[in-house]
């Protein structure tokens, strides 16, 4: 794991959000990326955009669809973490990406740049633990963090996958796809309990969750949360001013301030 | 659960007990004499098997090659061999408590087996179907309709076989627990390719009882349409192990698999990781899956199933692509000559087998896989044939 | 060459001798074990014979009155009983040395039925069709120029199957020769009745042993739809002589019987002649046929073949009729319930036998002649569904 | 047989013209009668249309569903004839019609109404030699001759229809419909040698007679013909002519033109 990643995830409450690289144009992505370190982020998730993504709800697609339009690929989501770094980003960068395009990228050549341009761990959601053996070693050689995921479905796999998991776990808060929601899983306490029974790393919050007072509620059993569709909704309604330089600046303070309301229960602690 | 180095279980991690609950539940299943046969009085009694043998008289005369014979699955009921797997696995359902039956279909003959068995045992049924195709398949959706299925539009992507599959699996996702996934070709996840193999090669094994009662010997050489590739797994299943018996794999070539409108995934494609396992596909060099092409809808898919991208690296099965125009021929050819009015995807399969006959010599035989008949497909038929100027 | 008083020869002097010569081929055909084994072969090998008979569980459930089966002649290949007679015909054609064959369709499933063997049997074919029709049924059209045969669109009357038929009797006269005249019913002069009653008794004698076989006894109620009345007698046949058997048809009644938009020919017509047989036909007080009216294209007919109409006076078989609204109602049901798709024409009888199995106790049984498939019907029932405001 | 027919029947060589009764109306089917008459016709054939006429072409089809429209029935066909004799007419009249229409009018009534109305003679083409003992018993009985056809593919049949036919043998030229035809059937010279070896009648010929010169062809082997579509396709093209009480004598006196020259033949010997 890097030294960033390390750090970070020793926070008490992590507050991860989610973008889609090149949602709309690479300059925008890096834009929002530096934003959301000053509305608090302490770990920044950035979707390379994939053609069928089968994880994903109605509002990350879109976004993906948008990206590609605009021509983003591996190489290019790379190259904007290197870009991110050299513009001063601190905070550690997870690339969510899925199975296929990283295969025809290529396991190896994909972790050596990823670790050499400044990316801390990658999350890939139809890896699961049983196909992840040998992606997960060569991960490990660069110190780059691949994320797994837990869901309340997981029941006697939970241990297994906690054990190993690197950096934090990510907890599916209900089944299902990426998406807001306004109501959290019943169970979802009792969910984390087992989940933090097994795991000696942090364990935050993923899925659905949109609004403030869920962060909130969430953080009392977490170890953090991650919001993604909330922001990239945003994100959509801005599309056009975060395309042209000249308004882009005001649309980025306006998602800038909206991640800060979702951040405030875990500021204000 | 791999074929070679083929298959896998590439899903979130939300699905993975579903899956394991699945193999657990399928394994029981299989060996539980009363599931194998309530199953096998199902296929008697509801979807008209055993289906038949028919010798292409007419067709063998004309070639003047091989003997050909045609495995009738466009006897089945609903019209297509969807039917044999679709009992299976909703019995299957049935089996594990699970009430609701979630699937998607692309021209729609899947999604009017799944309402079927839906029907016929009770259970609640969604399809997801692409919103284009729900317009280009409208009777199909009311088939579906009037069977007591709701049809929900994929309004992702290209709005086609892709994008449904893609919902349909988002809504498994979901709910897991109480619904179970009935997937229609040897595609997806293991252990499904294994498990809509284990209730297809109801087709080979028939089809090898019958053809050495009808001929005395097995034949020369089989041939069956490849979209996802269930008929063709079902039927050359059990006749791997007879190394004699050529086994020919036909895929959509569209306009030609050296334009960009083919469904020649194996021919044309490349390995890669498509609705939970890796096999041939198509896709950009960035990984991103393409939008394939084909006349026939059933065929009209990115993927294969992995078994078929391993018996094509084994040299077990060979494969063959077929145009959109070979395809119109061979079932205009198949219609005039003998009588059946075949399926899209099966013209595919027809094409290539009259190619093989010509070959071979009169004491050789050709097996084809007929998957399905052609009333699906009239439509399509009818503006292709006014849009020649030739009528028929 | 009657039933009591029913039927005879009524046909133009120009015909007589053809008719001979029918009766003399088929009377040597009917003993030549070489002419009953090759169809036995076909009937198998090409139309998938025999049927199922299935348990129609969800709907005797529901109705708790009789335990309902349904004898599944959806399944023959075209998607009718009509191949059975068809096949039946077109191998006496041959064997009497006649290459071409004449036939009139309605909807077109006898046209798609004699254009498939007729391919099947590398024979000449020429359809007659109402203009109308072949409007309504272009698929159908479509269908039958596939398989190679020439559709001729009759012109005169109101252009539908009536005039189909005399067109096709016309050319028949013309052409006696080298002609085969085809018929598709139990209908027309001596000895057409009994050909086709002869060739789709099939219907009645599998019907039997399977049914002794699956629940050791004969069925309470016997119910099948009677247009012309083919698949009616194929199925009533074999159980004539046994008393305790209730043999029910099922006429369509329309709009209502009493209305002037119907077709039940026993239940509302009056004695009289239409294609060469003295039989019950709708006709105002000259004697001018009238024109009958159906929701169902293949129910939608004049007259009735003459034995239906001796054994109505003879109240062996009880006639009742359904209206397009019943058959619509009964069709939603078995597709909801049972997973089945039936043709609008067999739909009127589900709806009867859905009311003969409520009078009756869970001991008893109604089996019903399922006819045909209701793909060829979906554009119907969508216009239907449609006017209705019923999104099914 | 009435005395009416049996005269006209001793003529050597018969002129028998065909119309539809009620083609348009029935007072242009009285005046056509009576100019058939002047024509030279020696019987003349009336049919009452049929809704479904099986033996006849298009052109006869098409008469029958113009007088059915216009509400001709048996009763007013009967009737008509009654006019006819009224009007003076004196060749005997042959009424053409089916077995259905004829069987709900009943046999008995229809028969004794057609004799005493001045009916001659009755064709029924679907009531074939087996069909018919029934019906030509009631005719015998009051002298309405029912008229018999033979057709090239009668073969063994001929001698027991010839044998027990009445008034004058109908020998049907070739296969098929009613209706006009360019050629005459190759063999009908050696059908009608076979015909006349059985038949002690007049053996006339019909179906598809249009011109003067197959008349003439025709009557070198036979005893006369019987000419119908060609004439009811005149009719057919005056519909409106003839529907006109001022117009309808100059479209009668043009089709008692064209059945004149038709006529040439027979008359000119």
């Amino acid at each position: 794991m890097s030294e960033r990643l390390r750090k970070a995830v020793t926070k008490e409450k992590l507050f991860i959000p989610f973008i889609t690289a090149g949602d709309p144009t690479i300059e925008a992505t890096i834009e929002l990326a530096l934003s959301l370190e000053r509305a608090g982020a302490d770990v920044i998730e950035l979707g390379i955009p994939y053609s069928d993504p089968l994880a994903d709800g109605p509002v990350i697609q879109a976004a993906s669809k948008r990206a590609l339009t605009a021509g983003m690929t591996f190489a290019k989501a790379l190259e904007m973490v290197s870009k991110l770094r050299e513009r001063g980003l601190n905070a550690p960068v997870i690339l969510f990406t899925y199975a296929n395009p990283l295969l025809q990228y290529g396991f190896t050549q994909f972790v050596n740049e990823a670790s050499a341009f400044g990316v801390d761990g990658i999350l890939v959601p139809d890896l699961p633990f049983e196909e992840s053996e040998e992606f997960g070693d060569i991960c490990a050689k660069e110190d780059l963090a691949l994320i797994s995921l837990v869901a309340p479905t997981s029941k006697e796999r939970v241990e297994k996958i906690a054990s190993s998991a690197k950096g934090f776990l990510y907890c599916v808060s209900s089944l299902g796809v990426t998406g807001t929601r306004n109501e959290l899983h019943p169970d979802l306490k009792q969910f984390l309990q087992v989940v933090k029974n097994s795991a000696s790393i942090p364990c935050v919050v993923g899925f659905g969750v949109s609004q403030a007072d869920q962060v909130e509620e969430i953080n009392r059993y977490a170890d953090g949360v991650v919001v993604g569709s909330a922001i990239v909704k945003q994100i959509g309604s801005l599309t056009n001013e975060l395309s042209q330089p000249e308004s882009r600046s005001a649309a980025v303070a306006k998602v800038e301030a909206f991640v800060k309301q979702l951040h405030q229960p875990v500021a204000s602690r | 659960g791999r074929f070679g180095e083929f298959g896998g279980q590439y899903v979130p991690e939300t699905l993975m007990s579903a899956i394991e609950e699945l193999e657990i539940g399928f394994n029981e299943a299989i060996v539980d004499t009363a599931f194998q046969s309530e199953l096998a009085e199902r296929l008697a009694d509801f979807a008209g098997r055993e289906t038949p043998l028919t010798f292409a008289e007419n067709l063998s005369r004309e070639i003047a090659g091989a003997q050909i014979y045609l495995k009738r699955e466009d006897l089945v009921h609903t019209g297509a061999h969807k039917l044999n797997n679709a009992l299976g696995q909703a019995l299957l359902a049935k089996r594990m408590g699970k009430q609701k039956l979630v699937a998607e279909t692309g021209a729609g003959q899947h999604g009017v087996a799944t309402a079927t068995v839906a029907a016929k045992f009770g259970m609640e049924c969604l399809i997801y179907m692409g919103e284009e195709d729900m317009k280009r398949q409208q009777l199909n959706v009311l088939r579906m309709e009037l069977l007591g299925a709701t049809v929900i539009p994929a309004v992702t992507g290209s709005k086609t076989l892709k994008d449904a599959t893609n919902e349909a699996i988002r809504h498994w996702v979901a709910h897991a627990e109480d619904t179970f996934y009935l997937i229609g070709s040897v595609v997806g996840p293991h252990p499904y390719p294994k498990i809509v193999r284990t209730f297809q090669r109801i087709i080979g094994d028939e089809s090898r009882k019958q053809f050495i009662n009808q001929t005395g010997k097995l034949p020369s050489s089989i041939v069956a349409c490849v979209g996802g590739g269930s008929n063709a797994i079902g039927m050359f299943y059990p006749f791997l192990a007879d190394v004699d018996v050529d086994l020919i794999g036909v895929e959509a070539a569209g306009l030609g698999v050296n334009t960009h409108q083919h469904a020649a995934t194996i021919t044309k494609g490349s390995k890669g990781i498509i609705h939970g396992s890796l096999t041939y596909l198509l896709q950009d060099e960035h990984g991103q899956i393409t939008e394939p092409y084909s006349i026939s809808a059933g065929l009209d898919y990115p993927g294969v199933g992995p078994e078929h991208a391993y018996l094509a690296d084994q040299n077990r099965v060979e494969y063959k692509a077929i145009t959109d125009l070979e395809a119109l021929d061979a079932l205009k050819k198949l219609a005039e000559q003998e009588g059946i009015i075949c399926a899209l995807e099966s013209a595919h399969a027809v094409a290539e087998a009259l190619k093989e006959a010509k070959k071979r010599s009169a004491e050789e035989t050709v097996l084809i896989c007929l998957s399905g008949r052609g009333d699906k497909d009239m439509h399509t038929l009818q503006q292709r044939l006014k849009e020649e100027g030739n009528h028929v």
